[in-house]
């Protein structure tokens, strides 16, 4: 099979997702994730969006977290203070997707600042509803490219916490669950019992040196290092086909 | 007693220089139209409160009627930045733009204290974030019951709230479907409420259905009917996003002259949004229109 | 996934001897069928926790399910005192029933906490009232902002809700029209939720109107198809409101040979609701039938 | 004109309603007061009940506050946590009606147990909405039958606050607002600048010596005490013909 490296992505993150899962659902490649789940091995995921749709059923990508596509039809609307406060810290959903402009060792994000907060470099969009997904969820998924720049061994700020100086460090400050994978386009990363992020998988193609040259920090890899499973022909059309034909959220390059 | 106003009369009479001000709804029913009537009016020193800036906030920004935004993620919803707000937040540009930050559940959190009359409002919010320490109006409150901690946040009360619903009626009484977003804690926390509407109905057909009801007549001052007063954001049930105009703005928002064109042609040259509308043309609203799909009727009762 | 069951099986498999239980409702929609379930099962020690403890908590009491009550007001709405509440409280017959009091917005309070994974809920509420005297559940808590305070109660949370609907689908996403009390949160609240309806629906019926939906399946266990379940209580645009039980009962209650024999002949003299309502007669179902007063529609818009 | 106590007393609470007041209403005489209010001189008066439903306008008696006459047709209604929190906790109501097994010299009220908390010799049915009903509207409305049982000089337990100890001691506990009026069989009492209930107004055919009788405590008569007003034609016909023909809650004898 052919297949770009957005697909990869796209479907690696499908199948972190299981069953029963109740997912905050992101714009873009999480969305385009869930949805391949949804259609193949996770029928009953529930997908929650950040605008207080429960339940959605988009009949095409939606364009943002408040699309139309995830009204209509869904089970269910919540305002926002019922989504973040029922829903989101009451426990009903157990993953979330999660981006960023910096994810450090730790998982920790930063969405914030680069740079000084009160005279920042680059003024960043800012948490959103990152933060408490970050803090309530049972697992985080990140998807993003890899580079140093946006792997340093540490945040300039910590918008959402990941285990922020270890495993010990965020269950101190009572905090269950955390970050579960970072899906990049070199490698899937996960996290060690100190709760410190090493390279579970390498993508077909990618080597231990590309990811090492894109890692802020000495990174550590698996000693049974595996290769990301390749996506399927069913996902690839569903990809394609359904889920993004227009190839706004991949490149679908044959 | 009918509080139907043109939205000139509305923001005229309801905001004034130096106003906190809220534009409510997340990504759904947000008010573009009255952003621009307050852009027309030269309205300054605002701040600017949402938990979305969004395009409306950068074009306010842009405009210059800012001096501060009060907010928990400022972006291009689902293409990019926000250029003008960060030229004004890195450079200054073109006012000195002061940030009081929030997650999106502190915001809305800090909205319904404000909306409840309390002096703060618990979360399990910020924890394990820097946030915290750059804002003074969130701090740790600790359980009176165990050991447990949350955090507070203390209440936020606009000055103004402006708020966007499908139909309402002439008292301002008003319905909204779809997302509700922070629709009605906006406009219960605010002093002045400023209500736009796509259809203005009859009070038979709010008491038809009370539960659909998002807030009613004792808290808004001013009603307007103004028809795609929310694209290029949507109305649920009348008209879809127009994401040309989104990826479009992200372009020209980059380019201070390009900002100053826009400006002049979609906003001051532009009397009030019926004239916004047909230079948009009739193509492009039919463009943005979805088939319809009624909900399933209810039955209230009528008892004796 | 289907979740529909009977009563019976509901309660015998979602209810044990010691739990707390909240049947939710105020005064509409109140889950009359399941308490006379509940009866019939002989299930003993209950905690009953409800705002308005109203007839059915009456009669679980009077049947000597419980063990304490937590409440707001216990009377009989319209018509006076609830006697088998007050033979318990004040003189331990048939069993001695220990009190744990709020008011409406304190319980309602300690719910949403329950239902929001808080350790407490802020109110401005039991000022100047000597409740908080006798409720350790209740404490002042200083605002960290200001020098203001406000009381805080400790979060609720039943091990069981018991809550009706107008409609739901087999899975348990459910509408609910009219007033809507704390049904929703003491939903959220609980371990356990049984849902019962007056009709069963379509899930696109559901997903014709997601704004209507006032729980959805994943917190629901059981659904149980129950017409007339909430009788003499009502259900919004099914059936009023009887009046003469509720007046009945008043009478019944302040004897306790007439109270026994009131539940051997409607509560365990019948198998299950339909019998009930079976023995109540066509001509009284007829005399609460309301005319019909449908909701204006809505279009929620299909988008591709 | 003919009519009765409770005509009597339902039309002096009607008379204490102005037309933009937003009332909190009860059942019975409050109920029936608010509509003869409405229908009269306070068209705009808008009636919230404790069930959550805002601007009901009941075509019959409700028999409870949630009486479905009260939701078909109302302008919204509330769930419990936002008619509290939204509506009488951030001061949109100005209005509320109360009863109560004691009212006192202070216009505090007990509707909780008459002896000791722990071992009562009445149980009462409690606070309900009431404690924070008196703490939050501008002006509460009490109707009650005058009687030395129901106003002691002090109550046996607080369940909802008058003026505490006097007004200054209700200020202290940061409450504004207090008891406006109390209704009863035989006179119209409000309360002084110390906050102590007194004699505003006898009603037609009763004396100072029977409210005396009737009262805890050495009650004081206004220096210009009055007469209640009578019920007129039109508040009688409504009364009678429209809102309690079946005398639910007045006794209409002619």
């Amino acid at each position: 099979m052919n297949y770009t490296k957005s697909e990869l992505m796209v479907v690696a993150a499908a199948r972190e997702l299981e069953n029963d899962d109740s997912v905050l659902v992101g714009i873009g490649k999480p969305n385009l994730a869930c949805n391949v789940a949804k259609r193949t091995h996770a029928p009953d995921l529930k997908m929650v969006y950040e605008s207080g749709t429960i339940g959605s059923n988009p009949s095409s990508p939606p364009l943002s977290i408040g699309d139309p596509v995830l009204a209509s039809g869904a089970v269910s609307i919540e305002p926002m203070r019922n989504g973040f406060n029922y829903y989101l810290q009451a426990g009903r959903l157990n993953v979330g997707f999660l981006g960023g402009a910096q994810i450090d060792k730790y998982g920790n994000i930063n969405s914030t600042v680069i740079g000084d907060y009160d005279d920042p470099d680059v003024r960043l969009p800012g948490s959103g509803g990152a933060c408490e997904i970050a803090g309530h969820v049972d697992r985080t998924l990140m998807v993003t490219p890899h580079s140093e720049r946006r792997f340093p061994e540490s945040v300039d700020f910590i918008t959402s916490p990941g285990f922020v100086d270890g495993r010990e460090g965020r269950k101190e400050l009572g905090l269950d669950g955390g970050p579960e994978a970072v899906i990049t386009d070199l490698a899937v990363c996960r996290f060690d019992e100190h709760g410190e992020m090493y390279v579970d998988t390498l993508h077909p193609n990618a080597s231990r040196e590309e990811v090492r040259a894109e890692t802020g920090w000495e990174i550590e890899f698996a000693d049974d290092l595996g290769t990301t499973p390749e996506p399927n022909e069913e996902e690839l059309r569903l990809i394609r086909e359904n889920l993004d034909p227009d190839e706004m959220y991949t490149d679908q390059g044959e | 007693m009918s509080k139907v106003t043109s939205m000139h009369d509305a923001i005229s009479d309801g905001v004034s220089d130096g106003d906190s001000i809220y534009l409510a709804g997340f990504t759904h029913l947000i008010p573009f139209a009255t952003g621009h009537e307050i852009i027309r009016q030269e309205k300054r020193d605002l701040e600017l409160i949402r938990a979305t800036p969004d395009l409306i906030y950068d074009q306010l920004i842009a405009a210059g009627c800012a001096r501060k935004a009060t907010f928990s993620w400022a972006g291009n919803p689902g293409v990019g930045s926000l250029a003008a707000f960060r030229r004004a937040a890195e450079d200054g540009i073109p006012t000195d733009l002061e940030l009081e930050e929030y997650t999106h559940f502190g915001l809305i959190a800090a909205l319904d204290a404000g909306a409840s009359n309390l002096p703060f409002a618990p979360l399990r919010g910020f924890i394990g974030s820097d946030l915290p320490e750059h804002n003074d109006n969130i701090a740790r409150v600790e359980s009176p019951f165990d050991d447990d901690y949350v955090y507070a946040v203390a209440p936020i009360q606009p000055d103004v709230a402006v708020i966007r619903a499908q139909r309402a009626d002439e008292a301002g009484n008003a319905h909204l479907w779809g997302i509700q977003g922070e629709v009605k804690i906006a406009g219960l926390a605010a002093d002045t409420v400023v209500l736009s509407v796509e259809d203005l109905c009859s009070e038979e057909t709010i008491r038809s259905d009370p539960n659909r009801t998002v807030i009613t007549s004792d808290d808004v001052d001013h009603v307007v009917h103004d028809p795609y007063g929310s694209h290029p954001s949507y109305a649920q049930g009348y008209y879809g996003r127009d994401n040309e105009a989104y990826i479009e703005w992200a372009e020209i928002a980059s380019d201070v002259d390009r900002v100053e064109a826009w400006l002049d042609e979609w906003v001051y040259g532009v009397e009030n949004r019926r004239e916004y509308i047909e230079k948009l043309g009739a193509g492009r609203l039919l463009d943005l229109q979805p088939e319809h799909s009624y909900a399933t009727p209810i039955d209230m009762g009528a008892y004796r």
